[in-house]
């Protein structure tokens, strides 16, 4: 109990003791974090690629290398789940039966699924405009397939359809890569025209590699939920 | 007093009655006796409290009217449904009712339906 | 009784589109652009479970029953919150709980679905579960236990409007 | 701005009457009714929240989280009745 107490007292005073010494020494609102190469990113990004979002910027167009690498990632841990989750069925005799879905909630998955999709896609076609962007948007689209699961035991995928989407949209991103490099003699160099900032139709190659990244995350999500989710028959 | 100024203040009343609501949600949640009450509180008041609050901030801000309309209804769409999964689930779980409920039609049909699958 | 594939995808995509321009709220080619090409691929994915009548949604008369029902619809929730107000804070809290059994004469899942989202969002009932015509609703005040009178007061009202809207 | 602060007093205690509930229990449902009422509550939060910054880009964010506060709710119910 006095130990107890102890510690509780020794955490307050430590407590105390941060708080005011942040307090005097960060003033709140105070911009201290922007010094040296973040300046640059943050006065000169919506200039130099046109996203309005600069996280995206710096994402897709100044890392826009880090960010194949991202995905190729992602790649290959849905391809170690498939993998790790191939021959793994419950054992004989124990399994269960699953219980249906009402039909309030399979009529639902009809109904939502569509918009829950355009919403994903409003999310990685805005990605340059808004927060949120490839990766975000595309997990939605994981989400609304994860909703078909749900509400039906039965439901999978068509496995082809889908790695042939991922591996077009992928090559897409590689292919806007080297067209960079063709055109100006980088990997993944913005060749488009930056257009006006806040518009659909602007920062360059960025909302091409956004769509890409979106239909290739969504995709990869989608195959590790199906893998995961598999009926035995 | 322009039409922008009857819009603001009638957005005002929505959100007041909305965080109203919502409060009434929460009481419901906290007062109410077994899961099945507390879903019919919790669904209820929350959805109409979410509704006012998103449309009474569209109708101040017009321009986001649209959107927020669009927030407000897929709300009144899911919010029924994960509640009804819910419930369902919860009495397959085996989670009783109140012991002062007075009928259970539901308990009945369950345990036939077993028997007929059972038998099959 | 469904409609063709043209008429249900045409459907979807009109809907999607609709839906688009209101995420968007804005107006230029661009935007427009991006939610036709978007809501046409999108309705290739979806079209077949989205809707059972296509078009025929549209028919003047589903329309205007659909624009009444929202009013109709919109102060029962209202009145449903005002009952849970009321039971909520009172101090002796006036609920008499318990699962009753109701039975509908809609046939299509969707307008199933719309029967028990309207049940559960109005003065205290639950939808718990759902089997062909029989519905178990929770009720938070039970009034009645025959399935026939309590089929006409939970779910009378909006059966009548979902037959024509969803029929 | 003293009507602000006046509602996200009222939502503030909304907020602290669910979470409660959430901790007490006393079964898995009644934390996730509970649960499910903080996520709509979030998200009208998040709309307000817009407003009083003036950022519309929130809304963004609170259809994301509608969507997704959804499908995690009834996650959860699918398991209990052991549907996964």
């Amino acid at each position: 109990m006095i130990k107890k107490s102890i510690a509780l007292i020794l955490i307050a005073i430590l407590f105390v003791a941060i708080f005011f010494t942040l307090a005097n020494d960060l003033p709140f609102g105070d911009n201290r974090t922007t010094t040296g190469v973040s300046d640059k990113y943050i006065y000169h990004g919506v200039n130099d690629t046109g996203a309005s979002n600069l996280v995206t910027a710096i994402v897709v167009n100044y890392r826009g290398f880090d960010t194949l690498g991202e995905v190729t990632v992602l790649f290959v841990a849905a391809t170690g789940v498939g993998a790790v989750l191939y021959n793994m069925g419950r054992p004989a005799g124990k399994k269960r039966k699953k219980t249906e879905a009402s039909l309030i909630v399979r009529t639902g998955s009809r109904i939502l699924f569509p918009m829950m999709l355009l919403f994903g896609a409003y999310i990685f076609v805005h990605g340059h405009l808004t927060p949120g962007g490839g990766f975000q948007g595309g997990a939605v689209i994981a989400t609304a397939f994860l909703f078909k699961y749900v509400s039906d035991t039965r439901y999978h995928i068509d496995h082809n359809k889908f790695t042939a989407t991922e591996s077009v949209v992928g090559m897409t991103f590689a292919l806007v890569g080297i067209m960079g490099l063709l055109l100006t003699g980088y990997f993944l160099f913005n060749f488009l025209p930056n257009g006006s900032p806040g518009e659909l139709l602007s920062a360059g190659i960025i909302p091409i590699i956004y769509v890409a990244i979106g239909i290739k995350v969504g995709a990869e999500l989608t195959g590790i939920l199906d893998n995961m989710m598999e009926v035995e028959q | 007093m322009n039409f922008y100024t009857v819009l603001e203040y009638i957005g005002m009343f929505l959100v007041f009655v909305g965080a109203l609501f919502l409060f009434l949600g929460a009481l419901g949640i906290f007062r109410l006796p077994d899961v099945y009450n507390r879903l019919q509180a919790g669904t209820k008041a929350t959805t109409l409290g979410a509704f006012g609050a998103i449309i009474g901030i569209g109708l101040m801000r017009p321009e986001w009217l649209p959107k927020a309309i669009l927030i407000a209804v897929f709300i009144l769409m899911t919010n029924p449904i994960s509640s009804h999964a819910l419930a369902r689930a919860s009495y397959r779980r085996g989670i009783k009712l109140w012991d002062r409920s007075v009928v259970d039609r539901y308990g009945p049909y369950l345990r036939e339906k077993e028997e007929k699958e059972g038998k099959r | 009784m469904t409609a063709g594939n043209v008429s249900k995808y045409v459907y979807t995509a009109i809907i999607l589109f609709l839906l688009w321009i209101v995420l968007t709220s804005t107006f230029f080619w661009e935007e427009i652009l991006a939610g036709l090409v978007l809501s046409a691929m999108v309705a290739a994915m979806g079209y077949s479970l989205f809707t059972d009548k296509g078009l025929g949604n549209f028919s003047p008369k589903r329309l205007a029953y659909f624009l009444v029902y929202i009013p109709v619809f919109l102060w029962d929730v209202i009145k449903a919150n005002l009952d849970v107000a009321y039971r909520v804070l009172s101090p002796k809290m006036p609920i008499k709980p318990g699962i009753v059994e109701i039975h509908t004469d809609l046939k299509s899942d969707i307008a199933k679905l719309g029967l028990a989202n309207s049940i559960t969002l109005t003065p205290g009932t639950l939808t718990l579960d759902i089997d062909d015509d029989r519905l178990f609703i929770h009720w938070i005040y039970v009034r009645t236990t025959d399935i026939k009178e309590a089929s006409e007061e939970i779910g009378g009202k909006f059966e009548r409007y979902m037959k024509v809207i969803f029929e | 701005m003293t009507f602000w602060i006046v509602c996200s007093g009222i939502v503030l205690v909304a907020v602290f009457l669910a979470t409660v509930r959430a901790i007490a229990g006393p079964t898995v449902s009644d934390r996730l009714v509970a649960v499910d009422a903080l996520t709509t509550i979030t998200v009208a939060l998040m709309v307000i929240l817009g407003f009083i910054y003036g950022r519309e880009i929130y809304l963004d964010v609170a259809l994301v989280y509608a969507v997704l506060a959804f499908m995690g709710v009834l996650i959860v119910a699918r398991y209990m009745e052991g549907g996964l």
